[in-house]
């Protein structure tokens, strides 16, 4: 296997481990901007995970195997995606591991088995975020998986990398297909679904009856509640630079100039930086919504896509 | 050589017909026959899986004829890949089910006799390799219905339960209907095969060699597609299913829903693409919508269940669609000479036959052991499991992964071979199937998260929390013939599922014979490491790279973490500050699936009712709460009643012709006479 | 000399068991005539099988592929049906059902109806088969009424009158036949024999013929039981002794489907039409449907059976309609496994309700657990009837619906109706019966073993391996009837 | 006598056995029915006589005289024992009113005729014509059967059907081989011992000969 593209991997992995808190401590500090609160530092999700490490661990008494190795299971599956989404560059060996479906997958462990956790403690809490994640998931899926379709239909591929190169390659009318438009719109609100935003899902709240991802880990603490915190925070980075290479590739690196990688870099900061405003923008915009009500919201994700993919038979 | 497969087949048939002379030997000693018999079994199963596995390997065709039949009509016998395919599939789970028998059958010594069970075990795998043998009409229906008795007798096992006796007639019944539309659909080919003059049209190489007119063809395509669909219980036939598969014997529903539902998709692979190979593309899409309807309603039902081994059921319903929608898709693109995705959406739909039969094998197997020591199938009873039994827990849990598709285990491989076709879709000429090819993709990935969801709550309800029965029944794990039947099964299923590309180019035998193109070509390019359906740039999957990658990463992690111990505490958990959280407090399975029968609810026939017993002084704090939910299949309103009573009607109406007067009865003949002689003149 | 042998045996024997009446060995002597009826049987099939087609007593007798088969089977049933009434009925005289000249008469009529039988299956001249299938009813009525119950009077007086309306017409037919036959063959016996009948078919006036056909299917429809005429039937199965129905069930409806079908086969000889096999074809679906649809409604576990015999000849009479190769193998097929078949679910009946005291079938229960040999019997009895393989019934039902869909593809749906409902309801009966615990009420006996494990294996082995003098005289036959 | 005169009696004699097979139908007296029946037993025997003079089949004599024997002694004598030893002598009624049967007997007679022309046209026998008389016979007897309700004389609809059968085979066709006629003698006379112990059955089991109570083996409820 040749040197320079492992190289690449490995910077892309630490950069996502080093990155994606600084991102969540982003989009944080633009929030409190935006509702006129004095915010904290950038850093603070640092701060956050690593006192959390060095914090004894408490489990709830019946707690099984199943609980303890969950946190370990979602890191290692969010960590794997990380390697290969392109973020830098699209030349990675890793990239042939798995296409977007498989992707999606991936990720779909990590939710499995955080279910599952939810469901070991054995408390109603528990048991009620992990019915409503998986609900959320199954609705999410078709949508997802429909998007999906219409990427592939543009590019004739369904591997991240190349989908990327193929945009890329091409020139600027690729990037203004309506079914791109229509496909992206949808992946927003896929990817709000997914990492748990607001209208969906409210990180932020430990308030009994809304909350959905929180209801599952309320047990976790010291380093497994890190783990998850910051397997969170990567899922969110990633699912940002997945759109990113899916929509708006410019910049990244294509196969084997390394030069281009400072360049990529700069564009990736950019990029994430105006992602976490319009993710701000979001979510100050909409209120949270009935649990119910996800239905719709992710039905109107499914209608754009499939939209999208209408519109490429129709219009392309 | 000595030995051709197809020898090795009809031993290991004859092995196990011969069980019926081994078993009463030791009549006196039950524990030694189940013991003996079926270590044989396992042995025979074994002789099977070679003869299989040897011929798909070798891509061979070999014919037999036997002596018995009528004369003119003798038994044909055949074996060639796909037949060998399903003769591996149906061997190797018979093996694990066989090994894990030993154990299971053992709990039955002292309550009821064995024999029987015994017996009617191996007559019923025999009849499923007989099946897959067969080669000519009739010797394809008589083992049909062999295999359909044997498996009749096993639900009935336990036939003082009325249960039992209810799931056993409604699954016979059903069964035999549909065994005589397959009959008829092969007296049509047969008839225009060799147009009666003698019996050599039954033979199947005689169905081979003719070209059907288009509308005979359908009728033929329709009338087997029926039968076979009646025991693949494809909605809206599978009402028989959930029935018959929680009442029989563990070890039988791991068999009946592993194997012999895909002696069905067999038959339909058999027929369609081998027997008639030139069809219209809209009998594809026929059978793909079928499918997606059986995937998606058999997942949603799979999630109001509360019955573990009915959940069960209703997966089977649901992968046997997913292998239906592989099946049409390939149909589709054969009928427009696309052999390369045509061999894709094939090789999808076999791989996903052969990774059912393993997880769904091993799920009935653990669900068994989970019914051995407790005694009880109502999940709602169940939790906290995997303290008293970690074994079957891990093992269950596997098979939970791999039917939910989660990459690295084998469902998620077939299932993402499935979306490839879908994805190429596109390249269809036909513009309406352009449009409505991604409809069914997403239709299929919304089962497949349903059935994570399902899964999650099947793990989560029966082992994880706490026992939420009232009585506390003393568990303990299962015996060692039953872990390791399951551990084998599960093995399998991690292997299929990361090293596909081996599986996939030692079966492209199949796409060969019956569509004319493989894709092993291209899965391979890469090396076996990597599987690339159609091209590299197209897409590309690692299973093991997945597997690998996970484990390096939780092992690293949970290293780095634990180089400094850190001590564990346990406590009580979080009670919102209210005392005295009791295992009733817990999330079960209605409560889980709630939000999903909320959504979904007008697909099914729900009944709900809330009543506050006791009202207390505040009508806000009610002493107690009587919830009632009952969810029917809606196919019962829909389908079965009105048939049953009609039926019952023209039976009234057919009775009065009998009222006792004799002269009513010579007036009968009186009339016959005068309208037989108006008839002649 | 085998075929004498065949008719004088149970004549002989019959005379002797009138006179032997209620003695403790009666059922003894009754199995030795039987058995060596059967022996003879044998060495006329043997006889037949080696030389061919044999014509006997200047004419008078005919032996060729089609009867000689069906007179085995009579002969091998009536051999087994007095192993099993042996046992039956010294049961029914201990429960005092029967009296002494009740059993004296049993015996001898029983072996007098063997007789009938033989005549008719073995001779040549149709007037002589009309006389044989007259003395087959009159030596079964009083047999019905043995037991002097109210409804077995009924029964029998219903058996009595319909049949004898029916042979009656039957008599008529065959009289038109002569009428026709004797311009052409000239006046005297030679005109009923039915080798110069079929030889010179051709000539003989078809609106005579086609005449005569309706009478003689009515006649010997009603015989065979055929809807609308088969009401008789029900009642004589259900009323009359066990061993009674099964040999009525086993050999006579065969026996009259064969003269039935001989006729026709002179009658299409002459129209040179589908005329008769239309006819015979309507009766066989409409018998198909009605006997399916009554079977579901019935609580008498013999009834049930009974109807269930409607069914089966209603299938038969159907394949002979619809002709052809592969239908008529077919139906030759389905009498055979049908009557073994059939009297074999008649045993395991008998005995069963002599278990429970009651013919209702809500009260039979847990036969299989009372006694392995009745309950299984009955259940793959019932599998076979049904038409499951790997038992025969499947294998003739199987040629039979194939063939129906090349000939007669606008019949096949009603076809499959009756055959799914027969199926439904009888397993929805049987089931419960031999399923479940043993009920307080139920006695174990001594049962006969063999005539059912005969009976079953034979048809298994039917099913599976179709022996060659069979097969070669099926399609003799088929050669024959064609 | 010349065939033409032969012709002639023997189709007086068919209209008087028509003539019988009507009266019987409508007769409401068990003690006339037989007589009645009787009486057509005579024509019929004396017919089969004459038929086989004219055309010389002397075995006709035997089955005249056989006729001559059971119909119209041995049966009538064995059915007034029955009578009397039943102690059945009232007045018995139909159960369809009396015109009505005579119109659908008329009936019946102008089917048979129709039915039987082509075949006349065929035969060239003198007496060819019978053979719609006996089919009219044998459909009156079974009408009989059917409106009658009382079992001697469903019975002696049957013996009238039989009648019209037995003239069928001994007139219409200048008879049949011998061996058949005995054969349908015996059964007939076996027929007749039969139904004598049914009636001793029937009356003893419902102290009456009204078929109407032999109606428990139903399926319609």
């Amino acid at each position: 296997m040749k040197f320079l593209p492992l190289l690449m991997e490995i910077m892309q992995l630490l950069l996502l481990l080093a990155a994606a808190p600084l991102f969540a401590g982003w989009v944080k500090m633009v929030k409190c901007w935006s509702q006129g609160r004095t915010s904290p530092s950038l850093l603070q999700p640092y701060r956050d995970i690593a006192k959390l490490f060095s914090k004894d661990v408490v489990l709830a008494e019946n707690a099984s195997w199943i609980f303890r190795f969950t946190p370990y299971i979602v890191f290692g599956a969010t960590l794997l995606a990380g390697g290969i989404i392109p973020i830098l560059s699209v030349d990675l060996p890793l990239s042939a591991t798995a296409d977007v479906i498989a992707l999606v997958a991936l990720f779909a462990i990590a939710r499995f088995f955080t279910a599952l956790a939810g469901m070991d403690i054995g408390t109603a809490f528990g048991g009620m975020g992990s019915s409503r994640e998986m609900m959320i998931a199954s609705l999410a899926e078709p949508a997802m998986l429909m998007a999906v379709f219409t990427m592939s239909l543009a590019s004739k591929s369904t591997s991240l990398s190349h989908i990327a190169q193929a945009i890329l390659q091409s020139d600027i009318h690729m990037a203004l297909r309506p079914s791109l438009a229509f496909a992206f719109l949808a992946f927003v609100m896929i990817a709000i679904a997914e990492t748990g935003r607001i209208p969906v899902d409210n990180p932020a709240t430990h308030l009994e009856l809304t909350m959905i991802h929180e209801a599952m880990i309320l047990e976790y603490s010291g380093r497994h509640l890190a783990l998850i915190e910051w397997a969170g925070m990567m899922k969110l980075f990633l699912y940002m630079s997945l759109g990113a290479a899916a929509f708006f590739p410019w910049g990244i690196a294509g196969a084997g100039n390394m030069a281009a990688i400072p360049l990529a870099l700069i564009y990736l900061i950019i990029k994430f930086a105006l992602a976490g405003v319009v993710l701000v923008l979001i979510e100050t915009g909409l209120a949270k919504m009935r649990f119910f009500r996800v239905t719709e919201f992710l039905g109107a994700a499914f209608l754009l896509a499939t939209l999208g993919m209408l519109a490429h038979f129709i219009l392309e | 050589m000595i030995f051709s497969p197809l020898d090795l087949a009809s031993l290991s048939v004859l092995l196990f017909l011969l069980q019926v002379l081994l078993a009463p030997l030791f009549r006196k000693n039950e524990r030694a026959m189940v013991n003996i018999c079926f270590s044989l079994a396992a042995a025979a199963s074994l002789l099977a899986v070679a003869a299989g596995i040897w011929t798909v390997e070798n891509g061979t065709t070999e014919k037999a004829i036997l002596v018995l039949g009528l004369p003119d009509l003798p038994f044909h016998l055949r074996l060639d890949a796909l037949s060998g395919f399903f003769l591996t599939t149906i061997g190797l789970l018979a093996f694990y089910v066989s090994v894990y028998s030993i154990g299971y059958v053992r709990g039955f010594i002292g309550q009821r006799p064995v024999m029987r069970l015994v017996i009617f075990y191996s007559f019923f795998i025999a009849g499923m390799f007989m099946v897959v043998l067969a080669d000519d009409a009739l010797f394809f229906l008589i083992s049909w219905e062999f295999m359909a008795a044997a498996s009749y007798f096993l639900v009935m096992y336990e036939d003082e339960k009325a249960e039992n006796k209810r799931a056993a007639f409604l699954y016979l019944v059903i069964a035999h209907i549909g065994a005589v539309a397959i009959l008829l659909s092969f007296g049509v080919m047969a008839g225009l095969a060799t147009d009666f003059r003698d019996f050599s049209g039954y033979t199947f190489d005689a169905m081979r060699a003719s070209q059907f007119p288009v509308e005979w063809a359908t009728a033929a395509f329709f009338l087997s597609f029926f039968g076979f669909a009646a025991k693949a219980g494809i909605i809206p036939l599978h009402v028989w299913l959930p029935e018959a598969h929680p009442v029989a014997p563990s070890n039988i529903s791991a068999l009946m829903s592993g194997v012999m539902l895909k002696t069905a998709i067999y038959g339909i692979i058999r027929v369609t693409l081998d027997i008639i190979k030139v069809f219209p593309w809209w009998w594809g899409a026929v059978v793909l919508v079928f499918g997606l309807v059986s995937a998606v309603m058999g997942v949603l039902y799979a999630l109001m269940q509360h019955d573990l081994k009915r959940l069960l059921a209703y997966h089977s319903v649901e992968n046997i669609g997913i292998i239906l929608i592989g099946i049409g898709l390939s149909m589709v693109f054969m009928s427009f000479q696309m052999p390369l995705i045509a061999a894709l959406a094939l090789t999808a739909g076999v791989y996903h036959t052969m990774n059912h039969a393993m997880f769904k094998g091993l799920l009935f197997m653990g669900a068994g052991a989970v019914l051995h020591a407790t005694h009880e199938r109502n999940m709602e009873e169940m939790g906290g499991l995997i303290h008293k039994m970690p074994w079957t827990a891990v093992l269950f849990l596997i098979g939970c992964v791999s039917i939910s598709a989660l990459p690295p285990f084998n469902g998620f491989v077939s299932e993402w071979l499935t979306f490839q076709a879908f994805l190429l879709s596109p390249s269809l000429p036909a513009p309406i199937l352009k449009l409505l090819m991604p409809i069914g993709a997403a239709i299929l990935a919304l089962t497949g998260a349903l059935a994570a969801a399902c899964f999650v709550k099947a793990f989560g309800v029966t082992f994880l929390g706490r026992w939420r029965g009232h009585h506390k029944p003393k568990i303990q794990e299962v015996n060692w013939p039953m872990r390791i039947g399951m551990m084998m099964a599960a093995a399998t299923c991690l292997l299929l599922g990361i090293l596909p590309t081996l599986f996939i180019g030692w079966m492209d035998t199949i796409p060969v014979q019956l569509v004319g193109s493989t894709i092993s070509a291209s899965a391979g390019t890469y090396g076996w490491l990597w599987l690339t359906p159609v091209a590299s740039e197209r897409a590309s999957y690692s299973g093991i790279t997945v597997f690998l990658g996970i484990l390096a990463v939780v092992a690293a992690v949970y290293i780095l973490l634990h180089v400094k111990p850190g001590a564990i505490r346990r406590g009580h958990v979080w009670d919102c500050g209210f005392e005295k959280l009791t295992e009733r407090m817990q999330y079960n399975a209605t409560s889980f699936s709630m939000p999903i029968r909320r959504i979904f609810g007008y697909l099914f026939n729900i009944k709900e009712q809330v009543d506050l017993a006791q009202q207390s002084a505040h009508s806000a704090f009610p002493k107690r709460l009587n919830y009632y939910l009952r969810v029917r299949d809606r196919a019962w309103g829909w389908l079965y009643k009105p048939i049953a009573e009609a039926s019952f009607w023209l039976s009234r109406k057919v009775g009065m012709l009998q009222q006792g007067r004799i002269q009513t009865y010579l007036i009968y003949s009186f009339i016959t006479i005068i309208l037989l002689l108006v008839f002649v003149i | 000399m085998p075929l004498l042998t065949l008719l004088v045996v149970p004549l002989f024997a019959a005379v002797v068991l009138a006179f032997v009446g209620d003695r403790k060995y009666a059922p003894e002597i009754n199995i030795a005539g039987s058995a060596a009826t059967f022996l003879a049987g044998i060495a006329l099939a043997l006889d037949v099988y080696t030389n061919g087609p044999m014509l006997a007593g200047n004419k008078f007798f005919f032996v060729d592929a089609f009867n000689v088969y069906l007179a085995m089977l009579t002969s091998f049933v009536s051999m087994t049906t007095a192993i099993f009434s042996r046992r039956y009925m010294r049961r029914e005289r201990e429960h005092g059902r029967v009296g002494h000249w009740g059993m004296r008469f049993y015996h001898a009529m029983f072996q007098l109806f063997i007789f009938a039988m033989f005549l008719c299956l073995l001779t040549n001249n149709i007037g002589v088969l009309w006389i044989a299938m007259e003395l087959a009813t009159l030596s079964t009525v009083l047999l019905v009424s043995l037991y002097r119950t109210p409804t077995a009077i009924e029964a029998a007086w219903k058996y009595f009158i319909l049949c004898g309306v029916g042979i009656a017409q039957a008599l008529f037919g065959t009289v038109l036949l002569y009428f026709a036959a004797e311009k052409v063959l000239g006046e005297g016996g030679e005109a009923l024999l039915w080798t110069n009948l079929i030889q010179s078919s051709g000539k003989l006036e078809p609106t005579i013929l086609s005449l005569a056909f309706v009478f003689l299917m009515v006649g010997y429809g009603t015989k065979v039981g055929l809807v609308p005429l088969h009401n008789w039937l029900p009642d004589a199965h259900s009323e009359g002794p066990t061993p009674i129905s099964a040999v009525l069930s086993g050999l006579l409806l065969n026996v009259a489907l064969y003269a039935l079908v001989r006729c026709k086969a002179i009658v299409d000889g002459s129209t040179h039409t589908h005329y008769a096999g239309n006819i015979m074809m309507g009766f066989g679906i409409i018998s198909i449907l009605v006997a399916a649809f009554s079977l579901l409604r019935q609580k008498d576990i013999k009834r049930m059976f009974s109807y269930s015999s409607i069914e089966h000849m209603g299938i038969a009479t159907f394949a002979f309609g619809l002709g052809g190769p592969i239908a008529t193998y077919g139906a030759l097929l389905h009498m055979l496994v049908h009557s073994l078949a059939k009297s074999s679910i008649f045993f395991t009946v008998g005995h069963a309700s002599q278990m429970h005291r009651t013919q209702d079938m809500d009260k039979i229960k847990g036969l299989i657990r009372g006694n392995p040999l009745v309950g299984w019997g009955m259940m793959f009895g019932a599998m076979a009837i049904v038409g499951m393989p790997p038992f025969g019934i499947f294998t003739s039902e199987f040629l039979i619906l194939t063939a129906t869909i090349k000939d007669a593809p606008l019949m096949t749906p009603f076809l499959l109706l009756g055959l799914a409902v027969a199926f439904a309801a009888i397993f929805r009966k049987v089931q419960p019966m031999v399923a479940g615990e043993i009920p307080s009420y139920q006695k174990s006996m001594k049962v006969a073993h063999l005539p059912v494990l005969l009976h079953m294996a034979i048809v298994l082995a039917v099913g599976l391996y179709m022996p060659i003098f069979l097969n070669q005289w099926f399609h003799k036959a088929v050669q024959i009837l064609k | 006598m010349d065939i033409h005169t032969t012709a002639q009696i023997i189709n007086f004699l068919a209209a008087m056995v028509l003539l019988t097979a009507f009266g019987m139908l409508v007769q409401r007296r068990i003690y006339g029915l037989i007589h009645l029946f009787a009486w057509q037993g005579l024509f019929l025997s004396v017919s089969t006589a004459i038929v086989g003079y004219a055309a010389g089949r002397h075995h006709l004599y035997i089955s005249s005289v056989l006729t001559l024997a059971l119909k119209v002694i041995l049966l009538p004598y064995i059915l007034n024992a029955l009578i009397h030893k039943l102690k059945i002598r009232k007045e018995i009624e139909t159960v369809v009113n009396v015109p009505l049967t005579m119109l659908i007997g008329i009936a019946l007679v102008i089917f048979s005729y129709s039915l039987t022309a082509p075949v006349r046209e065929m035969s060239t026998l003198v007496t060819r014509s019978i053979l719609a008389i006996a089919l009219a016979t044998v459909m009156i007897g079974l009408l009989m059967m059917i409106t009658r309700r009382h079992a001697v004389t469903q019975i002696i609809g049957f013996l009238a059907m039989e009648n019209g059968l037995f003239f069928a085979a001994t007139s219409a066709t200048y008879g049949m081989p011998l061996v058949v006629e005995l054969g349908v003698a015996i059964d007939v006379l076996i027929a007749a011992f039969i139904f004598g112990i049914f009636f001793f059955h029937i009356n003893t089991t419902f102290d009456s000969l009204d078929v109407e109570q032999m109606a428990r083996l139903k399926e319609g409820e």
